[in-house]
């Protein structure tokens, strides 16, 4: 049996969707309520995380595969720089291009919305790859890693 | 460290610093200073990097010397 | 267009970029990256002779806003970071070959020059912070790339200690804005001149004294030096040259002189600035002494280098802190000037000599597989152009006369003696013949004797890694040379950003 | 149709969730919701546990709230069990490892009713091995033979009520 126990996976599965959706709501109103991409992310990462911990690596990784983590991790980040480039249309870099909208709307605060996503997406990848590289790291002998060299 | 800069920003009876159109100037006078909770947010992201790359490099070290022991793993003399 | 968030977001979003091209494209790393760092060079060096420039992030004035500023001291770390930057990846194409992950060794690579040149740029003492730690982050993980356990190792110790000097930062930048309320750097030095009148209260020593601390440890100053010469030697030989060569400055020597030259207005005078010219006087000679000291008995070549750079760093901040502490003390502004513009020029020389050392290091290392100076010996024959380099950087790190090393630490020299500290100078003498009697020691174990087993098989390196070594070589003959040039467009105006440090309010704050 | 019907739930399960985390029916955030449950629906399937039309039965909801109630008393009551013995100056307990035998079929009753027993003090799952419960007592019976006995008195309680619930 991989993974933890029945009651471990079990209550996993009930929460890890609530999760997963609390960390969205965290990030999406981060400019209206305590929070914001880099809390939402980590939120986001622990429900991924924690999925791991309780089904093993096989489950989450059929979730999120690693090389898709990878892309969200370098495109988050991509994508910060280049929002932050839509300033400098209107001025200056990281200048608000976008409409402010109504206060404490969703969509009220211009550019912070689609940088705190952009900051999610960074962050939940990358703490979730941190993570997995750790617990999955594996001790190999030199001579193993030699012949995958060969192989 | 962190408690130190927030120590910085408090105000005491300070509200969260957010400003809508029509607010009392007094109510300005007691915003809590944000920017000490910034730099923290920032100093705990940061910290979490470091943490991160230690805690790989302390295992990486765990496989080469098969110890913690910090007596043993001495190959530099410094 | 104002290019200066350029400088940080060309290297951020490459250093993205490559790994994410690098899941398909293996090369991505080697192609990019020089690509990239020579765009930067190019920028940086068409930056000269333009006039110092504020850009306000977000289109926000400061002190609210986040400015990023370029004056004259910028420019010149952001041509030799570049520059240097380039001519190490290039090193690095053929060097890192051997290693595997190379995606992730560009990609840190490009991130630490962001984080360097975000450094450089930042007019807030937060975001110099956080910058900072940018660059120190990558050059960790840098440092132990190997992964080998003296690599891990070294690079271990280079984080704690490294950790420390950024909670010391932390602590400082803290203590400034409690006192001052500002982060802005402008606007601290304005609050500083115009509410305590330049004198130095409590908590501003106190921050002072953090700031030295932090900034001396990044900069492998004497007392705080301990993770240099672990970490420089068992680095990959492009990360040494740009630890060695950029690093230390941008994130040591450069924050240490904004924060006291026009952040705390060292040159106004006033009780705290003579204790902080003193306390970088006193580090610097210990960096000369203990550095050269412990740079003779080496046997290994990185380890000796790193030594040496200890020292030569020590004869930086001794120009520096003279200068400093003339300034404070009220004496003539044109001897002060002189020693400011020996240190600015004495870093810049060994910007170039060093990394030209380390990266013939890695040469020798990669041609003979070992850097043991007693198993060396003789690769004149076998390797004539990496040795000739050799030569070069090691006679101008010496101070031999026509190379640029002389007259820098002539012109520290001169300033010292002109300023009355004549023992200091006697000293920076001594030392100066001692590493002269390094560099022999390197010339003849390695380049002239026997030619010994290793290096029978040696053959000279692909002219991808020696065509960097040629062009850093030229410069050290160059700058000696061609010293009425950079002079006047390059290192004079960053001595005057440094003594003026009221321009930097009015330019900032407009 | 299966799967689409799966999707559907799980839809409106997100989207429910979603409005009682936002508590706000501004348009904007409403119609967010309505995308991010789509998309979620469609990326994170399987995330959530099988069987969740069942969310959708007031009977079970009502099992559920008794079955709290009970739990509730049980808890209270194991509460002063546990304070007697505590306090009682000899110390009358017998602590040890049984193994019992549950009824129920479903995985999600069977985590809820370790979890249940976990809850009240004094009894405490450690595994769940197929049908059978290894519970930490704090008191055992006397005649370890009367299996019946034990699985009645630590898992009977709360089985009435969990099997209405999930099975």
């Amino acid at each position: 049996m991989i993974g933890m126990t029945l009651i471990v996976k079990t209550i996993t599965d009930f929460v890890v969707g609530f999760i997963i959706v609390f960390g969205v709501y965290i990030v999406l109103y981060g400019h209206l309520t305590p929070g914001g991409g880099f809390a939402g992310g980590v939120i986001i990462a622990c429900a991924f995380i924690l999925a791991m911990l309780a089904h093993g690596k096989d489950v989450a990784f059929s979730k999120l595969p690693e090389k898709a983590a990878h892309i969200i991790d370098s495109g988050g980040a991509l994508a910060f720089l280049l929002i932050g480039w839509f300033g400098v249309t209107v001025g200056a870099f990281f200048m608000n291009a976008f409409g402010r909208g109504e206060v404490f709307r969703l969509l009220s605060s211009g550019m912070i919305l689609p940088l705190n996503i952009a900051i999610a997406f960074k962050v939940s990848s990358s703490l979730f790859l941190v993570f997995s590289a750790l617990a999955i790291f594996r001790r190999r002998s030199f001579r193993a890693m030699i012949e995958d060299e060969l192989a | 460290m962190n408690l130190y800069l927030i120590i910085i920003g408090y105000k005491t009876g300070g509200v969260a610093p957010i400003i809508e159109p029509d607010m009392p100037v007094a109510t300005l006078e007691r915003f809590v200073d944000p920017l000490p909770q910034a730099m923290v947010l920032t100093s705990i992201v940061i910290g979490l990097g470091v943490l991160s790359l230690m805690v790989a490099m302390c295992i990486r070290l765990y496989e080469k010397h098969g110890t913690f022991d910090m007596s043993v793993i001495s190959k530099l003399r410094g | 267009m104002n290019p200066l968030p350029l400088y940080v977001a060309i290297p951020l979003g490459a250093a993205f970029l490559i790994p994410l091209l690098g899941l398909w494209w293996k090369k991505s790393g080697e192609t990019l990256a020089p690509l990239f760092t020579l765009i930067l060079g190019i920028m940086a060096v068409l930056q000269v002779g333009r006039p110092a420039a504020v850009y306000h992030m977000g289109g926000w004035p400061p002190p609210w806003g986040i400015a990023l500023v370029s004056d004259g001291l910028s420019t010149l770390l952001l041509i030799a970071i570049n520059l240097v930057g380039f001519l190490c990846v290039l090193f690095s194409i053929k060097y890192m070959q051997r290693y595997t992950g190379l995606t992730k060794y560009y990609s840190l690579f490009m991130l630490m020059v962001a984080g360097m040149n975000g450094v450089v740029v930042s007019g807030d003492l937060f975001n110099l912070y956080v910058f900072l730690e940018v660059a120190s982050i990558a050059s960790y993980a840098l440092v132990a790339f190997g992964v080998g356990a003296e690599e891990l190792e070294a690079g271990f110790k280079y984080l704690i200690l490294g950790s420390v000097a950024s909670v010391m930062l932390l602590f400082g930048i803290g203590t400034v804005y409690a006192v001052t309320g500002s982060l802005n750097m402008a606007d601290v030095a304005r609050e500083i001149a115009t509410q305590f009148g330049g004198q130095m209260n409590p908590g501003l020593l106190l921050a002072g004294a953090f700031f030295l601390m932090g900034f001396g440890l990044k900069a492998a100053l004497v007392p705080f030096h301990a993770w240099l010469p672990d970490a420089h030697p068992s680095a990959p030989a492009p990360i040494s040259a740009m630890l060695s060569g950029v690093v230390i400055k941008s994130l040591g020597i450069y924050a240490i002189c904004r924060v006291f030259f026009n952040v705390y207005g060292i040159a106004a005078g006033g009780a705290g600035s003579v204790i902080f010219a003193n306390a970088m006087i006193a580090f610097a000679l210990l960096s000369i002494v203990i550095g050269g000291i412990l740079a003779i008995g080496q046997w290994d070549y990185k380890r000796l280098l790193a030594y040496s750079s200890i020292g030569q760093i020590g004869y930086v901040m001794l120009g520096i802190g003279v200068g400093a502490r003339v300034l404070a003390t009220g004496g003539q502004i044109s001897i002060a000037g002189l020693a400011i513009l020996g240190g600015l020029f004495h870093m810049f020389n060994h910007v170039a000599f060093k990394s030209l050392l380390f990266l013939s290091s890695g040469a020798i290392q990669h041609a003979t597989g070992t850097r043991d100076m007693k198993q060396l010996g003789g690769l004149r024959e076998k390797m004539p152009i990496t040795a000739f380099t050799t030569n070069m950087a090691a006679l101008s790190i010496a101070g031999v006369p026509p190379f640029s090393g002389f007259w820098s630490k002539l012109v520290i020299l001169v300033a010292t003696v002109k300023a009355g500290y004549t023992a200091i100078a006697i000293v920076a003498i001594v030392f100066a013949f001692v590493t002269l009697a390094y560099y022999i020691k390197v010339q003849r174990e390695i380049l002239y004797g026997t030619v010994s087993k290793l290096v029978e098989k040696a053959r000279e390196v692909p002219a991808l890694m020696y065509v960097p070594l040629i062009l850093l070589a030229i410069a050290c003959v160059g700058f000696g040379l061609l010293y009425p040039v950079i002079g006047v467009h390059i290192l004079e105006p960053a001595r005057d950003a440094l003594m003026n440090g009221a321009e930097y309010i009015q330019l900032v704050l407009g | 149709m299966d799967t689409l019907k799966r999707r559907l739930l799980d839809f409106v399960i997100y989207f429910v969730l979603w409005l009682l985390l936002t508590w706000s029916f501004d348009w904007q955030g409403v119609v967010v919701g309505a995308v991010l449950a789509m998309v979620f629906a469609l990326a994170l399937s399987g995330l959530l546990p099988k069987g969740a039309e069942r969310l959708f039965s007031p009977v079970r909801w009502f099992w559920a709230i008794i079955h709290l109630i009970s739990l509730l008393f049980w808890i209270v009551m194991a509460n002063f069990d546990v304070l007697y013995r505590v306090l009682h100056p000899n110390l009358p307990i017998r602590p040890g490892i049984v193994k019992i035998k549950t009824t129920l079929k479903s995985d999600e009753a069977k985590a809820f009713l370790a979890n249940s027993i976990t809850l009240t003090p004094g009894t405490l799952t450690i595994d769940i091995i197929d049908d059978w419960l290894y519970v930490h007592w704090i008191n055992v019976h006397e005649n370890l033979e009367d299996a019946e006995a034990i699985t009645k008195d630590i898992a009977g309680r709360f089985e009435v009520t969990l099997r209405r619930v999930f099975d």
